[in-house]
């Protein structure tokens, strides 16, 4: 019995993903199909490119939402890390490129502090108060800035060229959001503290009685997001040179969030994968520039890709519930009809 | 007594908040010295082709014993900037100058400062006649379209596919350039283009980048995009400038020196467009105090003139629309001489 | 300390519009400080019109939120409600029956909302995160990039009409939003659907066990939120005389902020319309205020938004400092007595 | 340390707790309480619902911080210790309700919580850590696979794994909160045996029971406590039930259930071959006008889920219920129209609305009778909210408290009372006397006798084997879904029901 229930779940979690991979490749083939050139390879490249900062930051977001918190001000930290960097590269041209990754990547992680404190100490529950911090980190981009943008002439060479090279011909953007993904997949499944994050999201009363310090826990989770939004806003400004106060990481939250979810992360905690984001991420990738490739007119793009994200959760959440009934089923079968 | 007054410690904190934020960030407000109040509100903050427009305001208000007054919503939604008006019409102004952000929607709102003895001028995008005195353009509208596909023409030696990158669908003076694109294609207009796509960046670069990037791989033999819009136009370009197809696909339209400098030196970008958006401040901000302090009533065929600012004169056109001046080309040779 | 627990008074302010009266005062003086006209009827006359539609989503989402769901889609529903109107007017339909499209949409995309969650068992934070973009691009399809305008005079403008006429008069938003607040009033706090949504919402399994149908009490809700979108149309495209794809995009996020900042519990099962009501005032008092002292739309959302997080913060930290200072007499009245 | 032990001997006390007093807002709950615990001591606290015995534990184990008092474990003061720190020098306290994580695995949940020393590596060995567990749960004669989820485990298996992740840490006092409140006595028996098997390897137990023939059976000494105090401390074979109940209760009640086992010949409910999958298989049943039928099983035998298919809430592929003068009843609707009321289990989750106050806990099955056109009327809500408090007696500041403030027993009146004014025919009530102390226990018994005596039919869901014994007319036993055997007058004992609970027909107890 214990051998059968084991393969059992073994296959449950090598499926998990499946149907949003199914998804995936189905997409793929229509779009092929419709529009050959979609598989131009510098197409797939720059899908892949625009899909990475989606990665970088919903790497982040997956532990997050695993934790039962939620963070919708990522799309504001990442404007503030990179308007910080592109206001130190303006002012001092020659500043080393690592140096201006990690001042990206501190005032992302001092946003995740004051999310954190806000979530566990001020127990404000997240979609509030990351709602407040939405609207005041975006307002401090602004008064850091005093409304002037970066100007791609302003942004060094070597920030650019993480968006093109690298020593092992990928482009760094790609390297980054491979680390950020394999780094929350290691995490999550190999170490304590990843199993620590989704007991707290799986039952936070039974963290607190365990001695889980649930309030560092969640301070960590926000501070994690909070440097790759900073990561994040360092690879935007390598994709997009330009680092406007108003339109940098506007609205980036509504996408990560339909990555997350899209990749099979339980929106109420205590599961999701880093795999299954990344995923999500494709997908949205996919479908953003795959609609305009097979000719979606502009105006049916919106609907299309609605459409298509509750289609993907629908089937994927059909698919998933159905495995897990079938395999509650079986164990209970296996004591009711003996 | 401490117990009580505990209690009030998050509400002091709250007010101190407050002011200090309304104290920093205030924008330069009237004084009683002052004979002019106005207010300008842009389509949203932040936006370098506004400030440019901004700062000739400014420069005009020197001498004409004039306060200007600069504030815009966060984002460019059609009702975003009523708020705005309202206040201005509260504060009881003389003059608001707006560069409005939907064609219909603020009527309302503008016939009621208009009412309430407040001179109403459209700035850089136009709402219905009816609703303001006079409004400036900065370029002729109407020619405009046509001036964008000769423009394409110019860079990809009039044959080829080519797209648009659009800003909104819902953006008046896009859509005005757009429909007047295609009227002079369908009159027969560089019969060597052929325009394949137009697109919507929603003037977001993720967004605008995606979109470019869409029409790279859909029409392989794709010669030129043109995006009439500054934050499309450098997100394409920079899509380009990072792409194998760099040099091979041009990208123009209309954008800021200084946002495309970068692309004119590294040759993804031969040439584009705009004009002296700091003129139309300057016009606008001369015509409030001749309507205010010499009666002028803004009518078509009227003849006004500046000295100083940028040419000189201008005729009102249909509809009391005042054209500041001619669209400028930026190209490798002259556009270190531009800063804005 | 008890005294000031148990304070004698006849009258009790409920605790969740201590915040939002308090904002609202301090608003008014701020604003009043700023502009001699900030007080007059007029201008409170000529302003409430834009925020009424916000109040009225805000009381619909009042529902949906209390019963533990959440309509990220509001903005949208209200949007493809104007989209019909705005066709059918264009088509020679007479303005009375393109209302009443319009509302019907509404209640009809609400319902689907609904139906989706219930059927499909998926979080609604999902489902409508989804039909945000769907409806939005619902209403991009039928509206294009093109503008419906020329409505009949007798249509446009009614927010600046007046039900009681004279100086001060009732502006008829104001009036219809008075009698809205009433009748959700009466169906939250007095009708037996209304406690049946606050106990659906406080625990949807014990709301089963005692014979409560939960989910037809959430459609109902949802459709009901949807209708109001659908009111709100109407309202919208009178007040602006014209349609365009892009009308109320982001109200989704204002209306939640009066909800949170009205006391609802955003996890459902606590709330009241009062709390709601109130909120907007002063949300409105805040925004006209700041917008009187020429501050701008940025900072005006950063000031929300940390109006938010203080609303929800301060009487956390006030009780934990008055449990703290309890903790701390007992202590010693212990050790005097030891 | 260790050496300092060893000077003073066996007499020393392992736990020290001096004058600790808790208050919850302005509520006193624990005042001037003195406990300690002799070393290798199996020590019970007992008392009513609301005396203080869950606040205290939770004190000791660092849960919730005391706010007066010192707290001494193994002769160190752990006053304001963090609950890491207490957990780490060797306290475990296991819940009634496990303390786990059902999306993480088995193994995940056991190691969660492990502390990774300085000094050593700092990768967690899952090979090492997969073989200890499966060595204690082989210990604990558990049977599932370390890999399975949590989620999907019985309720029994779940309290296993939680003394597993107790266990596999270096215990030196285990504190149990009401462990065998969902166990049946075959899985009690396999705890208790635990219990004494830690107890002999040296570790100090403290055991919290409302079973008072357990908690005798198992400890060595009592202290007894009532209204957030202590009134006394035995010696387990210095006393006995009767002398534990007067001190808990502060009077003499009878507990005796006084049936007069009389009921009529009218069938009120027939169920018929129902079937819910994976649940409930082929059940068929009748009870009469009257009667008190007992429902008799392990747990995840299916009754909780019986109850829940006749009364709507679960999926049903074939099968019938029928009320005579109601006819079919397929949805809770229907049940509910023909008189039908479910008393759940689980009254946190399924019964009451904790965050609501009394009065809307009680009028939400109401509404029929206080609300006109759909029309609330808070006068009519009042009164009907009042009597019904008033006729159970529920302990109250009032009316407009919230539910959660109450008592288990006090929670469980309401979860009650809340169908009564509703001339209810057939009650289906599952484990009436669940974490409900012995006073409220003797009111609920003697009501239920006494709406049997009015006519109502009753179906009983008991875990607790005298309840179900002393209570039921009649007795269908479940196991695996099905009805395994039906004991009624003389056949009814405690060895036969478990005898087919366990399915073990006629040869007695084995295995």
């Amino acid at each position: 019995m214990a051998v059968n229930v084991n393969s059992k779940v073994s296959y449950i979690f090598k499926k998990r993903e499946f149907g949003i991979f199914l998804f995936i490749l189905i997409l793929l083939a229509v779009f092929g199909a419709i529009e050959p050139r979609f598989f131009r390879s510098d197409n797939l490249s720059a899908i892949l490119s625009s899909v990475g900062i989606l990665m970088v930051v919903g790497a982040g977001q997956t532990l997050v939402i695993v934790t039962r918190n939620i963070d919708l001000s990522v799309g504001s930290t990442l404007g503030l890390a990179a308007m910080v960097m592109g206001m130190v590269a303006r002012s001092k041209p020659d500043f080393p490129i690592i140096g201006l990754i990690i001042i990206a990547m501190v005032v992302g992680g001092i946003c995740g502090v004051l999310n954190g404190l806000l979530v566990s100490y001020g127990k404000i529950p997240s979609i509030i108060a990351t709602l407040g911090t939405l609207a005041i980190i975006r307002g401090a981009v602004f008064v850091v800035s005093n409304n002037v943008q970066i100007d791609p002439n302003d942004v060094p060479k070597g920030i650019i060229a993480l968006s093109t090279t690298s020593p092992i011909g990928i482009p760094w953007l790609l390297i980054f959001a491979f680390l950020a993904i394999v780094l929350v997949w290691y995490v999550s499944s190999q170490t304590l503290l990843g199993k620590r994050v989704y007991a707290v999201g799986s039952n936070p009363e039974a963290a607190v009685s365990r001695g889980l310090s649930f309030n560092k826990i969640t301070i960590m989770v926000f501070i994690f997001v909070g440097v790759l939004a900073g990561l994040g806003g360092v690879l935007y400004t390598a994709r997009y040179a330009t680092i406007n106060p108003a339109d940098v990481g506007r609205g980036l939250e509504f996408d990560v969030i339909s990555a997350v979810v899209i990749g099979g992360t339980n929106i109420f905690g205590g599961s999701g994968t880093a795999l299954g984001t990344a995923l999500g991420c494709i997908l949205i990738g996919i479908l953003s520039n795959g609609l305009t490739v097979v000719g979606v007119s502009p105006f049916w793009k919106a609907c299309a890709t609605g459409f298509l994200i509750l289609a993907a959760v629908a089937i994927d959440n059909l698919v998933r519930k159905k495995q897990e009934e079938n395999f509650l089923l079986a164990i209970r079968n296996q004591r009711v009809v003996k | 007594m401490n117990k009580k007054h505990k209690a009030l410690v998050p509400v002091l904190g709250m007010s101190l908040i407050l002011t200090g934020v309304s104290a920093s960030f205030m924008a330069t407000s009237a004084t009683a010295a002052t004979k002019y109040k106005v207010t300008y509100i842009p389509k949203n903050l932040g936006n370098p082709y506004f400030d440019a427009i901004v700062n000739g305001f400014n420069k005009a208000a020197k001498g004409l014993n004039m306060t200007v007054k600069v504030v815009a919503p966060a984002q460019a939604g059609a009702t975003d900037q009523i708020p705005f008006i309202e206040a201005a019409i509260q504060q009881k102004v003389d003059a608001i100058a707006i560069s409005p952000n939907d064609a219909n929607a603020l009527c309302p709102t503008l016939k009621r400062a208009m009412k309430a003895g407040i001179v109403v001028l459209t700035v850089n995008g136009d709402t219905t006649a009816a609703c303001r005195h006079a409004s400036i353009t900065p370029v002729d509208f109407s020619v405009l379209g046509k001036y964008l596909v000769d423009q394409t023409a110019s860079v990809i030696d009039g044959k080829g596919e080519w797209a648009f990158l659009s800003a909104t669908s819902t953006a008046p003076d896009q859509n005005a350039w757009l429909a007047g694109a295609k009227t002079y294609i369908d009159g027969g207009g560089q019969p060597g283009l052929k325009l394949v796509a137009t697109v919507y960046g929603d003037d977001a670069p993720e967004k605008s980048a995606t979109e470019a990037q869409a029409l790279l791989a859909k029409y392989p033999n794709l010669k030129a995009i043109n995006a009439p819009t500054t934050v499309g136009i450098a997100a394409a370009a920079q899509v380009l400038s990072t792409s194998p197809l760099k040099g091979k696909v041009q990208v123009t339209g209309l954008g800021t020196p200084d946002q495309m400098r970068q692309y004119v030196k590294d040759g993804t970008v031969k040439a584009f467009s705009l004009w002296d958006p700091g003129l139309e401040g300057e016009i606008a901000a001369n015509l409030i105090v001749s309507i205010k302090a010499k009666n002028v009533k803004p009518k078509a065929g009227l003849t006004i003139a500046y000295k100083g600012v940028g040419p000189g004169t201008w005729k009102l056109g249909k509809d009391a629309v005042i054209i500041a001046g001619p669209p400028q080309e930026f190209n490798a040779k002259n556009i270190d001489n531009f800063h804005f | 300390m008890s005294s000031l627990i148990k304070a004698p008074s006849r009258f009790k302010v409920p605790s969740y519009l201590i915040g939002p009266i308090l904002i609202l005062v301090i608003a008014m003086i701020y604003g009043s400080l700023g502009s001699e006209y900030f007080l007059q009827p007029s201008s409170i006359i000529f302003n409430t019109g834009r925020y009424i539609e916000i109040g009225l989503l805000a009381l619909a989402l009042t529902f949906v939120i209390i019963n533990g769901d959440i309509d990220l889609s509001v903005a949208s529903t209200l949007a493809a409600s104007a989209g019909v109107l705005a066709k059918m007017w264009a088509a020679g339909v007479p303005i009375f029956w393109c209302c009443i499209a319009a509302i019907f949409t509404g209640f009809i995309l609400g319902l689907i909302n609904g139906l989706i969650v219930i059927k499909l068992g998926l979080p609604s934070l999902v489902v409508t995160l989804a039909t945000l973009a769907l409806y939005r691009g619902i209403t991009q399809v039928m509206l294009g990039d093109g503008v419906v305008a020329n409505y009949p005079e007798n249509f446009v403008g009614f927010d600046q009409r007046l039900v009681i006429g004279g100086n001060p008069g009732l502006p008829a938003p104001l009036a219809l939003f008075i009698a809205a607040s009433l009748i959700f009033y009466f169906i939250l706090h007095r009708s037996n659907y209304g406690i049946k949504n606050i106990m659906s919402g406080s625990n949807p399994s014990s709301s089963k066990f005692s014979g409560i149908d939960v989910n037809s009490v959430r459609l109902t809700a949802f459709a009901l939120s949807g209708t109001v979108c659908g009111l709100c149309a109407v309202m919208i495209t009178s007040r602006l005389g014209s349609t365009i794809s892009n009308v109320g995009l982001g109200l989704e996020l204002l209306a939640i902020t009066v909800v949170v900042l009205g006391g609802t519990d955003i996890f459902g099962g606590r709330g009241a319309i009062s709390g709601t009501v109130v909120s907007l005032f002063a949300i409105m008092a805040v925004r006209e205020a700041l917008v009187i002292q020429d501050i701008n739309g940025q900072v005006q959302d950063a000031v929300i938004g940390l109006l938010l997080i203080l609303t929800v913060l301060v009487p956390r930290i006030r009780s934990y400092y008055i449990e703290k200072r309890n903790r701390k007499k007992r202590f010693n009245e212990a050790q005097r007595n030891a | 340390m260790a050496s300092e032990c060893e000077k003073r001997g066996n007499a020393i006390n392992v736990l020290e707790c001096k004058s600790v007093s808790k208050w919850y807002g302005e509520a006193a709950v624990l005042k001037n309480v003195n406990f300690d615990l002799a070393e290798n001591e199996i020590h019970a606290i007992v008392g009513e619902n609301g005396a203080g015995k869950s606040t205290l534990v939770k004190i000791i184990s660092g849960l919730v911080p005391v706010d007066v008092g010192t707290i001494k474990f193994e002769g160190s003061d752990r006053t304001f210790a963090h609950i890491r720190e207490i957990q780490n020098s060797g306290v475990a306290l296991i819940h009634q309700e496990p303390r786990l994580f059902p999306d993480l695995s088995v193994l995940e949940n056991v190691c969660v919580d492990y502390q990774i020393r300085d000094g050593k590596s700092k990768r967690f060995n899952w090979k090492k850590a997969e073989e200890e567990t499966k060595e204690l749960l082989a210990q604990l004669g558990c049977s599932f696979s370390v890999h399975s989820p949590v989620k999907a485990l019985s309720v029994a298996d779940q309290q296993m794994v939680d003394m597993v992740s107790a266990l596999r840490k270096k215990l030196k006092l285990l504190i149990v909160d009401e462990p065998t409140a969902s166990l049946t006595p075959s899985e009690v028996e396999r705890l208790f045996a635990t219990i004494h098997k830690l107890n002999a390897s040296g570790v100090s137990i403290i055991f919290i029971g409302h079973r008072l023939e357990e908690v005798l059976a198992i400890s060595n000494r009592i202290t007894v406590l009532k209204d957030g105090e202590v009134v006394a401390v035995k010696k387990t074979s210095e006393t006995n039930e009767d002398e534990l109940i007067r001190l808990m209760v502060g009077r003499n009640i009878d507990t005796s259930a006084n049936n007069l086992k009389s009921s009529s010949n009218q069938v009120s409910l027939k169920v018929s071959n129902l079937v819910s999958p994976g649940f409930v298989a082929d059940v068929s049943f009748e009870v009469k006008k009257g009667e008190i039928l007992g429902i008799g099983g392990l747990v995840g035998a299916g009754r909780s889920e019986l109850l829940e298919t006749i009364f709507g809430l679960r999926k049903r592929t074939s099968g019938e219920v029928v009320s005579p003068s109601h006819g079919s009843l397929k949805t809770v609707k229907q049940a509910i129209a023909s008189r039908v009321a479910l008393v759940p289990e689980d009254r946190a989750h399924n019964g009451l609305f904790l965050n609501r106050s009394i009065t809307e806990n009680l009028v939400i099955t109401n509404l029929n009778l206080t609300s006109k056109g759909g029309k609330r009327n808070f006068a009519r809500e009042k009164v009907i909210g009042q009597e019904l408090i008033e006729k159970f007696r529920v302990k109250l500041s009032s009316a407009s408290q919230l539910v959660r403030e109450l008592s288990g027993g006090n929670q469980q009146k309401v979860s009650l009372a809340k169908w009564l004014k509703q001339e209810v025919e057939i009650l289906l009530i599952d484990e009436p006397s669940r974490g409900v102390d012995v006073g409220s226990k003797a009111e609920i018994h003697q009501f239920l006798n006494a709406s049997a005596k009015d006519g109502m039919a009753v179906v009983m869901v008991s875990s607790d084997m005298r309840e179900l014994i002393e209570l039921s007319h009649r007795i269908i036993v479940m196991r695996n879904g099905r009805i395994a055997g039906e004991l009624s007058g003389s056949e009814i004992s405690e060895e036969a029901v478990l005898r087919l609970a366990s399915g073990l027909l006629s040869t007695g107890r084995g295995n």
